[in-house]
């Protein structure tokens, strides 16, 4: 059961037995950990085993079922976001949480804006908002809409109405799954500044490199139940993967050199909509890995859409199998043998209110289909079967509605909807953002084992550690410029920094 | 079949309400005028869900049906048309109007509330321009066309009861909307598109063709529907026809099911839905009660309806779910 | 229905709208239903002929002894007519429908009382001028007939019918010029609003004739809000009681009425005749007309109590109440379609 | 700012073309109508732009307008209440029904679609089974009452024209509204959660509450619209009184730039949207236009409108982008 820590007198925050059931979920099961003054706890599980939950409750914005928190040795209930911003909690949601419509001073103070009479003090949520943007390294006006800020901006943002609140407890829920390394390393530098002031810090993360630089002792989640604790000193990759699978994993970067084969996919001085003014030009061959490597709105996603047709492209060619090939839709795309599985899982991938069988075949429909359009339910379900288990894809049934199976599953059936297409070039972006360890390593054999059998593979990616593990060859890129191209034996952190950053280098003739 | 359950029982306990107190209410001669009416709202319904689903809505079915509505007698009688091109100029007006609002919403990216209740303004406008707001009908030519509204067919075994030539319309219609939303990839599109546009645009789907569609279909579905109702009653006015039908429309398709969130829906609850509104009036005036009342307690029950519904549902899910975590604890 | 158990027949009056008009009617109808022990069901169709056809076959399921309709749209709507026939006894009321098998028309003719109102606008203006019409919708036909007969009285036409002249052209002749008839599809505000528009355009509007009911009141309501209760006269059709004290105050000129209490009280006593088998009831020109009246300054203060009475305490005023019109002389004049405008003000005096 | 250039430029030429066309048009007395009819329109305008700005919708106006409209001369005229009662009467009338819709909105969850169309059928049922269908008008009496409607106040400088007292009542609703939308918490919250209700809820806002109040502030000045649309014409007939307004308000504050979608509108905008509504519906007189096509060309002109808007937004926005991106990267 669970390893409740002994209540310490520092402790500025007990959990204790903390139960939450959704329906037909239970997402907490009698879970308690402590919080200390000034410390950094890391918060670690799989996809699904109630992190999230867990800080919801404590941010008030869900209630639990049973369990009691104790605050400064006071039993207390949180039933408000209110509430706990009247004990100083507060939360970084792990989904961006802004509106768009607003600018950036307005999202900071939103519901604790200074006022009079319920007048809004402009001035005041101004002066400080710039300084809270100076604090986490964002260089702009808090006038600036929030809509216009591209994804890594937003989260700054967020990150800074966090600080504005000036907790005692200040939550974060993946903060850094859409940051790059290089805000990433704002990011922690801010952890640092509030640690030393003594604030206490639950830091939610799948990239178990951060939680080994940054936590000062870890919790354990596994399927809404203590796994374990681990403090300081015995923080390690390893020990963690083992408390969170439940197993040892094994070989975690497969990477094995393949014989590549033809050029597949070649990219012809393309000009990107957001990006207009650089070029971009490389080619990928048969069995090859490709990374591509850059900081947050490096233009990475920009060009996988103007490849899959989502965003036609200003100029330059696209050749697939020695083909020129016009792609004004992902239709196009898909004819011309690619295919793309894209960043925003539930935005972009799944129709979350639909069954698994239905996400899997809905590319792969139209050319399944019987005379007139009519679709071919039995080819249907046997694809899906196959997806399932060639997949390892946990679901109870190719009925169950996509929503309720966990982040790593879900991809799955994204990646599965593509594979039933057989595409020539498959195209990842992001592929393991808020994946779990477990799902990630079945992602990577997969891709591994994709290439072998003869698939090109390119993904964007802002996990470095990923980028190094499985790629063959590594594309970076810098404010929508491809600054350079590294193969395996030159990729390491430093070099790809360099590029990321922006210093351009040769491409290497491979 | 679940989620028509609630709306099947409501109308049926309606029924048995009415027939308790006036035996009128199911002779053959009133089930046949409930049946007629229940079929042609059921088909301009049937349209609007199938907007409805691909997530849009459209506002301006009820002009639509005028303007075909006014423009067929008009032509048949004041210009002379045949019927063939009659018939012809009509569905090519109103297929022309749906594929003018999807155009106007996928191409220019404008709202559907705000594209359909310009044509809700339009539509009718155009028809009282054209007509003068004069009356217009078949006076007592065109029998044979005519048969498809107020025809009757006799049934085999059931004395007394024909079964009104526009059920079997509404039926074949019904039939093939079905089919259309369930055994096709048309279908599976538009319900994809109802509840996630970008993600079906990123599987390949060319999300604009489907929902064009949808708005053809629809205005198409309102143009026969302006065709039936002008055959029926023989006399269209063209400020009055159809004002308000839009609302109707969409009162069915969502008592059927329907969420105005899109994604989701079927026919047969959208025709169960017309079903209830039409018994609902009939209902009504059976019992006696003062006509000005009609639709506020058309109103209340529709209300009753959708909260009872949110509440089942709510209740259902929660217990799906149990199940659900059963099954993948066990 | 309960009535049927105890022999009690059950008729109904059917309209072509709602309207203030209806409810007068709807008196009428429900005190010859107390007087004569007959249920009486009265329908208010809100949505035109669709609704219309709609209420009347579900009467016909109820099976309903006999229903006094005033067809929206007579020549169009023959088969519904049919098959009331067919099932049940079928009178017309207001609106006549004579190719119908009706067994008999209560009311007036809207020709006739549209070149009635003509004749006001003329004594309203002897030098001639311009002159605006008011109404809610063109598609009813008594809207319709009365338009047609304002225009062609004041066109000095012959008397017919089934002329139709399109909206959308101003009508003159040395006289009169008739620039416009502008609808508000029972919007009230519109209505007002059309009135106000039309004073605005036109300023040299002598004269506004307000066709339907709740038109002459807003049409003095806009005029007195211009200062212009000198400059434009207003003609009235009906008896709403604003138009009434615009007469009394001498800012109406005059208005033409029809009888909605005794369509009612007329319809209900023939159906409930022809229920039980009285055939007598009938005519043999098959109509009761209750000819328009047109109402005066001289006229209008004993008008005013009658109709006052008949809505105040119909029970009452139930006895003095049939004025009984004799039908037969005018039904003649009506056939003869002659455009004798002063004889027939002088019969509708006689029929005070 | 800018974004009320457009409907207002729209708005002068409009005026420009039938100033022309007729001399009248600018004339004292037809200024003063039109201003006072923009002014009805105005403030029910306002109230439905506070519901858009939320995310969601009411079409029950035009209902409530006819329940309050009906209401205040029935209890005033029939049943005798003093003044003070009776609006005391309408004005929680008003806002029962707003809180109503509020309730089963935020609690129940239920679409703000559904709840407002049953309301649309609801309150006006009722205004007819309580006035039986009888036209209502406060007949020669109530001056003073009616004074608030009709009133004209002198104006010092301009000759001729008054100024309708409606119009003082817009404004100062307007200002108010304009307040509370730019200025206070509660119109920083309405606009957060039109945009994004989860993160405003996340925020620590009680966004139920916020919409609850916005659909409260749209009923109750419904109300006001009802009050001062009886108070004008003095006679109202229940059947069909306010049919259709809540479309020609929702057509005002989308004309204005309130987006269907929530999260955006200015108060100013609205207004001018309402303007344009009213000086076209004068023009089409003005202009000589026959009545039937009125509302054609109103539906036509709103269409327009929302494309020039939607390609001039699509423009701005591509060079704002740039703009931003030479920013960013400069
Ligand atoms: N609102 C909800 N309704 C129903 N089920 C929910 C809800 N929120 C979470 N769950 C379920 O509760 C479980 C725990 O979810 P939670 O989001 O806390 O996981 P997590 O540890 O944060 O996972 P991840 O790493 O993917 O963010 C999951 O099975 C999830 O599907
Ligand atoms: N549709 C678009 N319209 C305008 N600008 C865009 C669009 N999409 C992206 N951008 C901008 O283009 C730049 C590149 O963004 P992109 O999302 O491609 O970057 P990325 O490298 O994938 O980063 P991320 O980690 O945020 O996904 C950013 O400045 C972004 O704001
Ligand atoms: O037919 C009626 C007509 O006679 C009266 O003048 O106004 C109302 C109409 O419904
Ligand atoms: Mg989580
Ligand atoms: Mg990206």
């Amino acid at each position: 059961m669970s390893n409740s820590s002994p209540a310490s007198p520092a402790a500025l925050l007990e959990v204790r037995n903390i139960a939450k059931q959704f329906p037909g979920v239970k997402a907490l099961n009698q879970v308690s950990l402590t919080l200390n003054h000034g410390e950094v706890l890391a918060v670690i599980g799989e996809n699904g085993a109630g992190k999230s939950t867990l800080m919801k409750i404590l941010a008030g914005v869900q209630t639990p079922d049973s369990g009691s928190l104790i605050i400064d040795g006071k039993t207390v209930s949180i039933s408000t976001v209110e509430e706990a911003l009247d004990f100083g909690i507060a939360l970084i949601h792990q989904e961006l949480n802004l509106s768009e419509n607003l600018d950036i001073a307005a999202n900071i103070f939103l519901g604790r804006e200074p006022n009079s009479w319920g007048i809004i003090n402009r001035s005041q949520t101004d002066i400080e908002s710039e300084k809270l943007l100076k604090r986490v390294g964002l260089n702009l006006a808090p006038q600036t809409l929030v809509g216009l800020l591209t994804v890594g901006q937003q989260q700054m943002v967020e990150i800074a109405k966090a600080l504005s609140i000036n907790a005692r407890i200040l939550i974060m829920d993946e903060p850094t799954s859409s940051l790059s390394l290089h805000e990433s390393e704002a990011l922690f530098a801010v952890i640092r500044e509030l640690k030393a002031q003594g604030v206490s810090i639950i830091y939610i993360s799948h990239r178990l490199g951060e939680v080994n630089e940054l936590a000062d002792r870890v919790v354990v989640l596994r399927d809404g139940e203590n796994a374990g604790d681990l403090d300081r000193a015995s923080i390690s990759h390893d020990q963690m993967v083992q408390m969170m699978v439940g197993r040892n994993v094994s070989q975690f970067f497969p990477h094995r050199s393949r014989q590549t084969g033809d050029v597949v996919l070649e990219v012809k001085n393309i000009r990107t909509p957001a990006n207009p003014a650089h070029k971009i030009n490389f080619s990928l061959k048969k069995n090859e890995i490709v990374g591509i490597s850059g900081l947050v709105g490096a233009g990475r996603t920009e060009l996988m859409q103007v490849l899959f047709g989502i965003d036609a492209p200003r100029e330059g060619t696209i050749i697939v199998n020695g083909q020129e090939v016009n792609i004004h839709s992902p239709k196009d795309a898909i004819r011309a043998g690619l295919a793309l599985v894209p960043e925003d899982r539930k935005l972009q991938g799944l129709i979350l209110e639909m069954a698994v069988r239905e996400n899997m075949s809905l590319a792969s429909v139209s050319r399944d289909q019987k005379t007139l359009g009519i679709i071919n339910f039995a080819q249907e379900r046997n694809l899906t079967e196959e997806m399932i288990s060639a997949m390892k894809i946990k679901t109870p049934n190719d009925r169950q509605i996509i929503q309720f199976l966990s982040g790593g599953n879900q991809q799955k059936v994204v990646l599965g909807k593509w594979l039933a297409m057989s595409p020539a070039v498959l195209l990842l972006d992001e592929p393991t953002r808020g994946v779990d360890v477990g799902a990630k390593e079945e992602i990577y054999h997969l891709m591994v084992e994709l290439a072998s059998k003869g698939m090109a593979i390119l993904f964007v990616s802002s996990d470095l550690e990923e980028i190094l593990g499985i790629s063959d060859r590594v594309l970076v890129m810098h404010e929508g410029q491809l600054t350079g191209e590294l193969s395996r034996k030159e990729m390491s952190e430093e070099s790809i920094m360099q590029l990321a950053t922006g210093q351009i280098r040769e491409p290497v003739k491979t | 079949m679940k989620k028509v359950l609630g709306i099947l029982i409501l109308l049926i306990v309606v029924c048995i309400i009415t027939a308790i107190s006036n035996e009128n209410f199911f002779s053959a001669y009133n089930m046949q005028n409930v049946i007629r009416l229940t079929s042609l709202f059921g088909i301009i319904s049937i349209g609007v869900a199938f907007v409805i689903i691909s997530g849009g809505i459209d506002l301006s079915i009820g002009s639509v049906i005028c303007l075909v509505g006014s423009l067929l007698p008009f032509v048949l009688v004041e210009k002379g048309f045949s019927i063939t091109s009659a018939l012809l100029l009509v569905s090519t007006v109103s297929i022309a109007i749906g594929l003018f609002h999807g155009l106007l919403i996928t191409k220019l990216k404008l709202q559907p509330f705000v594209v359909t209740l310009c044509g809700l303004l339009i539509y009718r406008g155009i028809a009282r321009g054209i007509t003068q707001d004069e009356t217009q009908g078949f006076g007592t030519a065109y029998a044979g066309l005519r048969y498809l509204a107020i025809g009757k067919i006799d049934l085999p075994f059931i004395e007394g009861f024909k079964l009104p030539v526009p059920f079997l319309i509404m039926l074949g219609l019904a039939l093939i909307a079905a089919f259309f939303l369930n055994k096709t990839i048309f279908g599976r599109y538009l319900k994809a598109i109802g509840n996630n546009e970008v993600a079906a645009r990123y599987s390949g789907i060319k999300t604009d063709r489907v929902v064009i569609m949808a708005y053809v279909i629809c205005s198409f579905l309102a143009g026969v529907g302006g065709v039936l109702f002008a055959l029926d009653i023989n006399s269209v006015q063209p400020e009055g026809i159809g004002n308000f039908y839009e609302l109707y429309a969409i009162a069915a398709a969502v008592l059927g099911g329907c969420s105005i969130r899109g994604g989701e829906g079927s026919i047969l609850g959208v025709i169960i839905g017309a079903a209830l509104m039409r018994v609902l009036r009939n209902s009504i005036t059976m019992l006696g009660i003062p006509s000005q009342l009609e639709f506020a307690i058309i109103g209340v029950v529709i209300l009753i309806g959708v909260i009872t519904d949110e509440l089942v549902k709510n209740y259902a899910q929660k217990r799906r779910a149990l199940q659900q975590a059963k099954q993948t604890s066990g | 229905n309960q009535g049927k158990e105890d022999g009690k027949k059950t008729v109904s009056f059917v309209t072509n709208g709602i309207a203030s008009f209806w409810v007068i009617a709807q008196k009428g109808a429900e005190k010859a239903g107390e007087d004569l022990d007959v249920n009486v069901e009265v329908r208010m169709p809100p949505q035109g002929v669709a609704d219309q056809k709609r209420m009347v076959q579900e009467l016909l399921a109820q099976g309903i002894d006999g229903i006094a309709i005033s067809p929206i749209d007579p020549d169009n709507q023959s088969e519904l007519l049919q098959e009331v026939a067919d099932n049940s006894i079928l009178i017309t009321q207001d609106s006549d429908a004579p190719n119908s098998p009706r067994l008999c028309y209560v009311g007036m003719d809207n020709y006739k009382a549209g070149r009635m109102c003509g004749e006001l606008v003329k004594e309203a203006l002897p030098e001639g001028g311009e002159v605006m019409l008011f109404v809610g919708r063109l598609g009813q036909a008594n809207a319709r007939h009365r338009r047609q007969g304002v225009i062609d009285e004041l066109m000095d036409r012959s008397y017919d019918n089934t002329r139709y002249d399109e909206p959308d052209k101003v009508v003159k002749n040395d006289k009169y010029t008739i620039l416009d008839t502008r609808l508000d599809d029972f919007d009230f505000p519109q209505a007002k609003a059309n009135a106000q528009d039309a004073i605005a355009k036109y300023s040299n509007l002598k004269c506004m004739v307000g066709l339907f009911a709740y038109n002459p009141p807003l049409c003095l309501e806009a005029i007195k809000d211009a200062g212009k209760l000198n400059q434009i006269k207003v003609v009235s059709f009906d008896e709403d009681e604003i138009s009434l004290q615009g007469i009394v105050d001498g800012t109406v000129v005059g208005t033409v009425v029809q009888n909605p209490y005794r369509y009612g009280y007329e319809s209900v006593r023939i159906l409930n005749a022809l229920a039980n088998g009285d055939q007598s009831v009938i005519p043999e020109s098959k109509a009761i007309l209750i000819p328009a009246r047109t109402i005066r300054k001289d006229n209008v203060k004993e008008f005013w109590a009658e109709l006052k009475s008949i809505l105040g305490d119909s029970n009452q005023t139930g006895e003095k109440l049939p004025k009984t019109t004799k039908t037969n002389s005018s039904t003649k004049k009506n056939t003869e379609k002659k455009n004798e405008s002063t004889e027939k003000q002088k019969e509708t005096k006689a029929d005070e």
